[in-house]
C-alpha cells in the first residue's frame, strides 16, 4: 500500500546519518486515530521509516477519538519509559501539559505537525507549513486568473473541520494570497475532512455559485466527494487546487482530466523523519549535513505544489 | 349491614357545584352538573359509563379545570388551579385509574407530594411510620412497606391509594370507584372506615356501579347521565329501579340472563394438573362447548395466573393443557389463539388495549389475518366487523375510530371483549369481566356471554364477586391459595357455601404467615 | 371564573383539529408550514439561486441517502425501539460493497452485497433486543462501534474508490428530469407508508411498540416482529449506503458518520415518539426535507459554519414550536 | 377481617433476587461483577503495568469529568427526560470560562463562570421542555448544535490556553495521594446518591419519572421539577468543564465531542431505564468506570483502534448480558 513508497525515496538520507546500528533504541508513538488518509499514512510511514532500523523498536499507541483519549494514552506510555516519544496531538495546546510531563520525565518529545503552547513541551518540533499550504494555494490560482485576465473572479474555498486552528491558518494564508492579487473568496464553505462531507457541501456550494472560476479544497481525502459532486453536476468551468498531496490527486493531475489542475502539498513523510530524528536524539548525534552536533528546535516543511509539470517528482511521496 | 339511611344528616352545604361544564375533543363530559355535597354524609354518584362521574371529581379535585360554571366551597366560589390547590383546600382523592408511581415503595407512595422533610431531606422514620398508621387504619398493616406498588397485586394497590388519601387531612374524602378491584370482603372493611370519617364530620363523595354497596354506606344520591345531573338528593332507599332508570332511561328487568337447562355435553378444553411454583398448583378441570364455568376466589389466590397459564402467557412449571384433545404448545399464546383461545386479562388499560389507537385497530388486534389479503389489510371489511361488534356490546360512543383512551372504563372493557369477539373464540377467558362496569352494560356484557354459550362458545370466568360467579356460570370452581378447592354445579351452591369455602383458605393462609 | 367562561367559547371553535384521530395530520401540517417558512427565507435571502430546478432537485439529493435510513428507523421507533446503529452499519455495507472484490461482481452484486450486509447486522441487533433482552439503546450502541470498527478494519483505513460505471453514474442518472436516487427515496417513502398504514406488519409494529403485553396477549410474537423491525432498518442502512457510495464514488470507513442522529431527529420531529406505538412515516420524510433544506439555505446564503449551528439550533426550537401551537394555549393551560 | 387482609398481601412467592426492591442492588452486583472480571483481564494481559497505582488513579482521573456528567444525566433519565446537550454545555462552558477576560479573575471566577453558564443553559433546556412542551430530544438537541456554535464563535476556532496556575495545576494536585479531580468526582457521586435517596427533590425526580400523571394529582410542580433537572444536568456540565479545562490546560470548542453518547451509555448501562422512573447513582458510577477502563485496557495492550472498536462492541453485549443473567431464566420463561 502507499506508506511502501511513502517511504522508499525518504530512505536516502537516512543512510548517510545514521552509520552503524547504535544501542537498541524504544521509540513510542502517538498519533489520533482518525478515519483519514493523511493520518493513517502518518502513522503508516512512522512505522516503515522504523523497521529501516534494526535497533529501533516502535511502540505505537493508538489515541482514540480525542484529546482526552490520547491523553490517557500518553500517560501511560510515560509510564512505560521509552527513550523518545513522538507525538502528533490531536490539539497542541490541550496536550501540552502532557508533553511538559513527559520532558520532566527526562523523556525528550518530538513534537510532530500540531506545536505545543509550551517550548518547554518539545525537544524538537517538526511540521507542516498550513499557512504556507494556504499561501501556495492562493498564489497558483492567482497566478492562473492573472494570466487569464479573469477580472473578478468568483474564488471558492471548501475548507476542513472548521473549528481546527490549522484550518484557520490555511484559510488565512488562502486569502492573504489571493488579496495579493487584488483577488478574494466569494464563497467558503467547510467539510469534515470526509468524503461524504465533501461531495456534500460542494453539491450545495455549486447551487449557490452557478458560474466558479476557481476552487482551493483543503484537503484530497474529502476532495474524492469534492470531484464526485462537481462530476454529478456536470460543471467544468473552473479550476481547482487540491491540498496535503493524496497519491490519489496526484494521478488526476498527471491524468489532467478532470478540475483538479494542482495540489499544496503536506506531507506526512514527515513523521518518518520525525522517527530518525527521534533516533538522532537517543543516540546524541546531530543531522549529517548540517555544523550542529544536534538535532535543531524546530525543522517546518515546505509546502510545495504539486502540478501537471512536476507531479513525476512527488508521486511516489503521495499518500 | 345497619342501614344509614336512619342517620339522616343536615349539615350546611360544603359544597355546590352549578352549571359545571367540561368539554374534551368531540365529547361534552360534563354538561351542566349540579351537585350539592354536606358536611359529615356520604353523598354518592351514579352513572353509567361516561356519563361522566370521574370527569366531575377530577374537576372538584382540581386535576381538570372546567370550562364554565361555578364551584363554591365552605360558602365561597373557588377554582381549582391544580390538584395543590384542592389538597389545601381540603379535598382529597382517590382516583378511579390507580395514581401510583410503579418504582416507588408504598410508604413513598403513600406520602407523595407531603412527605414529612427536614431542609429537603425526607424523614424516612417518619414517613414509614404515617404509612404504615395509614395502612393499618384500612386493616392492611401487612403490606410490605418497602416493597414497590408496581409489585403488589391490584388489590393492595388499590389499598395504598386510599391510604395515600387518607393520610391528608381532608374535610371532603372524593373516591372513584374504589371497590372495584377490592374483594367482596375487602367492601365491608372500607365501609367501616367510611363510616368512621363520617362520624367525624367528614363529607365523603362515593362512587360506585354495584347498587348494593349504595345501600350499605350511601345518605344521598345523585344521578348523572351523559354529563347532566337526572337526580339530585334522593335518599339511599331509592328503589333500585327508579335509580336504574334514572341512570340509563330504561329499565332493567333482569341482571343474570336464564340459565338453559341443558347439561353442556362433550369437552372443549382440558385441563391436567397444571402448575406454576407460588402461584398454583396441580389445577384440572374442564370446559365443554357452550359451558361457562366460573372460578371464584380471593385476590390473591391466583386465578389470573392459571388463566394466563392456559392462554399460554405463562410457561407451567408442570401440567399441560388441551383443546380438542390435542396438546397446546405450553407457553405459547400464538397457539392458544390458533385453537380458537381468546383472553381478557384483569387489567385492561395496562395489558389488552392500545390506547393511543381507535377503537377498531383494538378489536381488530386479535385478529388481523382474518382481515387481511396477503398482509394487506381490508380496511372496510374490519371496520365493518368492528362496527358491528361495537352495536352488539351497545359501546358508548359507537363510533369505532375514536382512540381507546378516549372511552370511559366499562366502555374500554367491551372493546376488550369485543376483540375476541371479532376473533370468532372458541373459548373466551374472562378475568374480572364486569370490573368497573355499570349496571345496564353489566347486563348487556351477560347477555353477550351467554349468547356467545349459546352459539356454542365456552367460557372460563374468574371474578371476585361471588353473586356474578353464581349467576353467570354453569359449573363453579373454587379456588383457595392456588388450588382447586371445590367444585359444583351452580345450582348446588349458594353465595354462602362459597365464601365459606374461600374465607377457610384465607384462614389457613393467615395462620400460616 | 370570568376566565374560565372566556376560556369556553374559542374551545369549540377549535375542538375538530384538537380531536386525536386527525392529530398526526395536523403534526404534518404544522411541519409543511415550516418548511413553506423556509422556502420563503429562501426565496427572499437567495432569490436568483434557491428556486431553481437545479437546487431542489440538489437538495432532494441531499436528503435521499439519511431519508431511506429515516423511514427505516422510524418503523424501529414506532415499535418502541431505537437503532444508534445506522450510521455505523451505513459505513460497514459501503466498504463491504466497494471491497475489490465485490467490484468485480459488478453493480448488481455490489447493490446485492450491501443489503445483505446491512439486513444481516440489523437482525443481530434484533436478536440481541428480543431474545439477549438487552436494552435497544444499548445493543445498538455496542453494534455501532462494532460494526464501525469492522468498517474501518476491512477497509484499512483507505478509501475504496468505485470503479463501477453503473454506479458510479447512479447519482448522475435521471429518468423524467428527476436523478435516480430522489426516484428510489421516494419510492421507499411510498413503500413504507403502505406498509405502515395497510398491512398487518405495519399494524403489529404500532401494537408491539403502543403496549408490548397486550400484543402478545393478542397473539401477536412481539419478538419476531422485533427482529424484522431492526433488520428492516438494517435494510434500509444497505440502501442508503449504495447510495452514499454512488454519490460519492469510493466507499470509506467514514461515511454515515452521526447519521443516526440526523435519522432519529428527523423521524421525531415527523411527530414520531420515542415511546414507541405512534408515528407517521409523511412527518419523517418531511423531518429529512426540512434538515436539508436548512443546510442548504446557510450554504447558499455563505453563512459561517458557526453561525450556521447557531442559528440552526433557533430554527429547530422555532420549528417545533410553530409546529405545536394552537390557538387554545393563548387561553389554556391544560 | 385481618386474615382477609393478609390473603391479598402478596405471597413471598419468589427468591430474593428476583424482589424488585433488591433489584438495583443485583444490577449493581452484575455490573462490579464486569468490571472484577475486567480488572482479571487487566492483570492477565498486562500484568506489569495495570495493577501500578499510578494506572488505576489514571483510570479514575479519567472517569472523573464525564463521571460527573453521568450523574447529572442519570438525575435527567430517572426524571423522564435526557439530555444531548451535555457534551455541547461542557464545550461551551469550558471555552466561556478560559477567555482572557474570564481569566482575568483567577481560578474561582473561572470556576464560577463555568457553573453559571452551564446552569443558565440547562435551565433554558428544561423551560422548553416544561414550558414550550418540546420533546426532550429535540430540545436538547438544539442546544447541542447551538451551544456548540457558539462556543466556537466565542473562541473563535482557536484553542485558549490558560494561563492561571491554579487551574492547570489542578489535574496534577494530589490529596492523601489522591488526585483532585478523583475527589471531586467522588464528592458529587456522594452527594448525587444522597439527594436522590434521600430528599423529596430526588424523590420528586422519580415520581415524575415514573408517572408524571399520578405526581401531578399528588400536588407536585412536574414542571418546575422538570426546569430543575435539566439546570442540575447543566451545573453538571459547567464543573465537568472546568475538569476538562484542568486537565487539558486549554479550553477548546472541540472539547466534550460526544460526551452525551458515554454519559447516557454509562447510566443506561448502569440500569437507568430510559422510560424514567429508576435508575441508581452507583449504576451510573460504575457504568463510567467499566467503560473507562475498557478503554485503558486496549491502550495498555496497545491495539489497533480498528481492532478496540470490534472488541468494544462485543464487550458491552458481553457485560450486560452477564449483569442480565439471573439462574431463574435457566427454568422459567414468562
Ligand atoms: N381525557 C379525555 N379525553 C377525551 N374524552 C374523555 C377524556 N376523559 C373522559 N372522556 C369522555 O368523557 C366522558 C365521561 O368520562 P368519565 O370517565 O367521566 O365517565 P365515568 O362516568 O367515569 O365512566 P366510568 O363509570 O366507566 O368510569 C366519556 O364519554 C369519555 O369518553
Ligand atoms: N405483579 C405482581 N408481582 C408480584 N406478585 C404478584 C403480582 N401480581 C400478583 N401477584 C401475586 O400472585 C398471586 C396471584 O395474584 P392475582 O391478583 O393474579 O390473583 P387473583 O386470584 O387473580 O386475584 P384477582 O382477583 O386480583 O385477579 C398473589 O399471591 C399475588 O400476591
Ligand atoms: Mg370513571
Ligand atoms: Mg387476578
Amino acid at each position: 500500500t502507499s506508506n511502501n513508497q511513502a517511504a522508499v525515496p525518504a530512505t536516502a538520507p537516512a543512510q548517510q546519518s545514521s552509520g552503524k546500528p547504535g544501542k537498541p533504541i524504544t521509540i513510542g508513538f502517538s498519533a489520533p486515530a482518525a478515519d483519514h488518509g493523511w493520518l493513517a499514512a502518518i502513522t503508516a510511514d512512522a512505522q516503515a521509516r522504523a523497521k529501516q532500523y534494526p535497533e529501533v523498536t516502535l511502540k505505537t499507541v493508538e489515541a482514540g477519538q480525542d484529546a482526552t483519549a490520547q491523553r490517557a494514552a500518553l500517560q501511560t506510555l510515560i509510564q512505560e519509559k521509552p527513550d523518545v516519544i513522538v507525538v502528533l496531538p490531536f490539539d497542541g495546546a490541550q496536550l501540552t501539559a502532557t508533553g511538559r510531563a513527559a520532558m520532566q520525565a527526562g523523556i525528550p518529545v518530538i513534537n510532530l505537525d500540531r506545536q505545543f503552547s509550551d517550548e518547554l513541551a518539545f525537544r524538537v518540533l517538526i511540521r507542516g507549513d498550513n499557512y504556507g499550504m494556504g499561501v501556495a494555494a492562493g498564489h497558483f490560482i492567482g497566478e492562473r486568473l492573472k494570466t487569464a485576465g479573469t477580472s473578478a473572479p468568483v474564488i471558492a474555498e471548501i475548507a476542513g473541520i472548521d473549528n481546527l486552528p490549522l484550518t484557520q491558518d490555511r484559510s488565512r494564508g488562502f486569502k492573504e494570497a489571493l488579496s495579493s492579487y487584488g483577488f478574494k473568496v466569494s464563497h467558503r464553505v467547510a467539510a469534515e475532512f470526509t468524503i461524504d462531507s465533501g461531495q456534500k457541501v460542494t453539491a450545495n456550494l455549486l447551487q449557490a455559485a452557478p458560474k466558479l472560476d476557481a476552487v482551493w479544497n483543503h484537503d484530497d481525502d474529502q476532495g474524492v466527494g469534492v470531484l464526485a459532486a462537481i462530476n454529478q453536476a456536470g460543471r467544468k468551468e473552473f479550476l481547482m487546487v487540491g491540498g496535503a498531496g493524496s497519491r490519489k490527486a496526484m494521478e488526476q493531475i498527471r491524468a489532467d482530466n478532470t478540475v483538479l489542475k494542482a495540489t499544496v502539498t503536506y506531507s506526512p513523510t514527515m513523521s518518518g523523519s520525525a522517527v530518525s530524528l527521534a533516533r538522532l536524539i537517543a543516540n546524541g548525534r546531530g543531522i549529517g549535513d548540517l555544523v550542529e552536533l544536534t538535532v535543531p528546535k524546530e525543522i517546518r516543511l515546505a509546502s510545495e505544489t504539486v502540478t501537471k509539470d512536476n507531479v513525476a517528482d512527488y508521486i511516489g511521496l503521495g499518500f | 349491614m345497619t342501614d344509614s339511611a336512619d342517620t339522616p344528616v343536615d349539615g350546611p352545604p360544603l359544597l355546590t357545584l352549578t352549571e359545571v361544564v367540561k368539554t374534551f375533543p368531540g365529547v361534552r363530559a360534563l354538561d351542566g352538573v349540579e351537585l350539592t355535597v354536606r358536611q359529615g354524609e356520604v353523598h354518592c354518584l351514579l352513572g353509567q359509563n361516561g356519563a361522566g362521574k370521574s370527569t366531575l371529581i377530577k374537576v372538584l379535585s382540581g386535576a381538570h379545570r372546567p370550562d364554565a360554571g361555578q364551584i363554591t366551597w365552605q360558602g365561597r366560589s373557588v377554582s381549582f388551579a391544580d390538584p395543590q390547590a384542592a389538597m389545601r383546600a381540603g379535598i382529597a382523592t382517590i382516583y378511579q385509574e390507580l395514581d401510583l408511581v410503579p418504582d416507588m415503595t408504598v410508604a413513598e407512595n403513600i406520602l407523595l407530594g407531603h412527605e414529612p422533610r427536614t431542609a429537603g431531606f425526607v424523614r424516612r422514620g417518619a414517613m414509614r411510620a404515617a404509612a404504615h398508621t395509614a395502612l393499618t387504619r384500612l386493616g392492611h398493616g401487612e403490606i410490605p412497606l418497602g416493597r414497590p406498588v408496581g409489585r403488589l397485586p391490584a388489590a393492595a394497590q388499590q389499598i395504598v391509594s386510599m391510604a395515600r388519601a387518607l393520610s391528608r387531612e381532608a374535610r371532603m374524602l372524593i373516591m372513584d370507584e374504589p371497590s372495584a378491584v377490592l374483594a367482596h370482603d375487602e367492601v365491608s372493611n372500607l365501609f367501616r372506615i367510611i363510616r368512621e370519617l363520617r362520624d367525624q364530620g367528614i363529607a365523603v363523595v362515593y362512587i360506585s356501579h354495584r347498587l348494593e354497596e349504595i345501600r350499605q354506606i350511601c345518605d344521598r344520591v345523585t344521578v348523572l347521565q351523559d354529563g347532566r345531573t337526572t337526580a339530585a338528593d334522593l335518599p339511599a332507599t331509592t328503589p333500585t329501579a327508579e335509580l336504574v332508570g334514572r341512570m340509563t332511561g330504561r329499565t332493567l328487568e333482569h341482571v343474570f340472563p336464564p340459565r338453559p337447562p341443558r347439561a353442556p355435553s362433550g369437552e372443549l378444553l382440558r385441563v391436567e394438573g397444571l402448575t406454576r411454583h407460588g402461584e398454583f398448583s396441580d389445577a384440572s378441570f374442564t370446559v365443554g362447548p357452550g359451558e361457562i364455568v366460573g372460578i371464584a376466589g380471593l385476590v390473591g389466590s391466583g386465578r389470573s395466573e392459571l388463566l394466563e397459564t392456559v392462554f399460554g402467557a405463562r410457561r407451567p412449571d408442570a401440567g399441560h393443557v388441551l383443546v380438542d384433545g390435542r396438546r397446546l404448545k405450553p407457553g405459547s399464546v400464538a397457539a392458544a389463539v390458533r385453537a380458537g383461545l381468546g383472553l381478557a386479562p384483569e387489567e385492561r388499560k395496562s395489558q389488552a388495549l392500545l390506547l393511543g389507537e381507535p377503537v377498531q385497530n383494538n378489536i381488530g388486534l386479535a385478529s388481523l389475518s382474518r382481515h387481511a389479503t396477503a398482509g394487506f389489510v381490508r380496511r372496510g371489511a374490519e371496520r365493518a366487523a368492528a362496527t358491528e361488534v361495537a352495536d352488539r356490546l351497545e359501546l358508548r360512543p359507537q363510533d369505532v375510530g375514536r382512540r381507546a383512551r378516549t372511552l370511559s372504563g366499562g366502555n374500554q372493557q367491551k372493546v376488550v371483549v369485543g376483540r375476541w369477539l371479532l376473533g370468532g373464540t372458541r373459548l373466551l377467558l374472562l378475568d374480572e369481566p364486569t370490573r368497573g362496569v355499570d349496571v345496564g352494560a353489566r347486563a348487556e356484557l351477560y347477555q353477550v356471554v351467554r349468547s356467545l354459550a349459546e352459539d356454542g362458545v365456552g367460557v372460563l370466568l374468574v371474578s371476585s364477586e361471588v353473586p356474578e360467579v353464581l349467576g353467570l356460570a354453569d359449573r363453579v370452581l373454587v379456588m383457595r391459595e392456588g388450588r382447586i378447592v371445590h367444585e359444583a354445579r351452580a345450582e348446588e351452591i349458594d353465595e354462602h357455601t362459597v365464601l365459606d369455602l374461600v374465607m377457610a383458605g384465607s384462614l389457613l393462609e393467615g395462620a400460616a404467615q | 371564573m370570568t376566565d374560565l367562561a372566556s376560556a369556553a367559547a374559542p374551545k369549540m371553535k377549535t375542538s375538530w383539529w384538537r380531536d386525536d384521530a386527525s392529530e398526526p395530520v395536523r403534526r404534518n401540517l404544522g411541519l409543511t408550514g415550516v418548511l413553506v417558512a423556509l422556502v420563503v427565507i429562501g426565496l427572499v435571502s437567495a432569490p436568483d439561486t434557491f428556486a431553481t430546478s437545479g437546487n431542489v432537485l440538489n437538495i432532494l439529493t441531499q436528503a435521499s441517502a439519511i431519508g431511506v435510513i429515516a423511514i427505516g428507523m422510524t418503523f424501529v421507533i414506532i415499535g418502541g425501539g431505537i437503532d444508534l446503529s445506522v450510521g455505523a452499519l451505513t459505513a460497514l455495507s459501503a466498504v463491504w460493497c466497494t471491497t475489490v472484490a465485490t467490484q468485480g461482481f459488478g453493480g448488481g452484486g455490489m447493490l446485492f452485497t450491501a443489503l445483505v450486509v446491512g439486513t444481516v447486522a440489523g437482525t443481530i441487533n434484533g436478536v440481541l433486543i428480543a431474545y439477549g433482552r438487552l436494552v435497544p439503546f444499548i445493543a445498538t450502541l455496542a453494534m455501532m462501534v462494532g460494526a464501525r470498527g469492522l468498517a474501518t478494519k476491512i477497509s484499512n483505513k483507505q478509501t475504496q474508490p468505485v470503479n463501477v460505471e453503473s454506479i458510479n453514474r447512479l447519482a448522475e442518472n435521471k429518468l423524467l428530469g428527476i436523478p435516480v436516487l430522489v426516484l428510489i427515496f421516494a419510492g421507499v417513502t411510498a413503500v413504507g407508508w403502505v406498509v405502515l398504514n395497510r398491512t398487518t406488519f405495519g399494524r403489529r409494529t404500532v401494537a408491539v411498540g403502543g403496549n408490548a403485553e397486550a400484543a402478545r396477549l393478542a397473539g401477536i410474537n412481539v419478538r419476531r416482529q422485533t427482529v424484522l423491525l431492526y433488520a428492516l432498518s438494517g435494510l434500509c442502512c444497505g440502501l442508503a449506503a449504495l447510495m452514499v457510495v454512488a454519490q460519492a464514488n469510493a466507499g470509506s470507513s467514514s461515511q454515515g458518520d452521526l447519521y443516526e442522529l440526523d435519522a432519529i431527529a428527523a423521524a421525531i420531529i415527523g411527530g414520531t415518539t420515542l415511546t414507541g406505538g405512534r408515528g407517521t412515516v409523511i412527518g419523517s420524510l418531511l423531518g429529512v426535507v426540512v434538515f436539508t433544506t436548512i443546510t442548504n439555505l446557510f450554504i447558499l446564503n455563505n453563512l459561517p459554519t458557526e453561525v450556521q449551528n447557531i442559528v440552526k439550533g433557533a430554527i429547530i426550537v422555532g420549528a417545533v414550536l410553530v409546529q405545536q401551537f394552537q390557538p387554545r394555549d393563548l387561553f389554556r393551560k391544560r
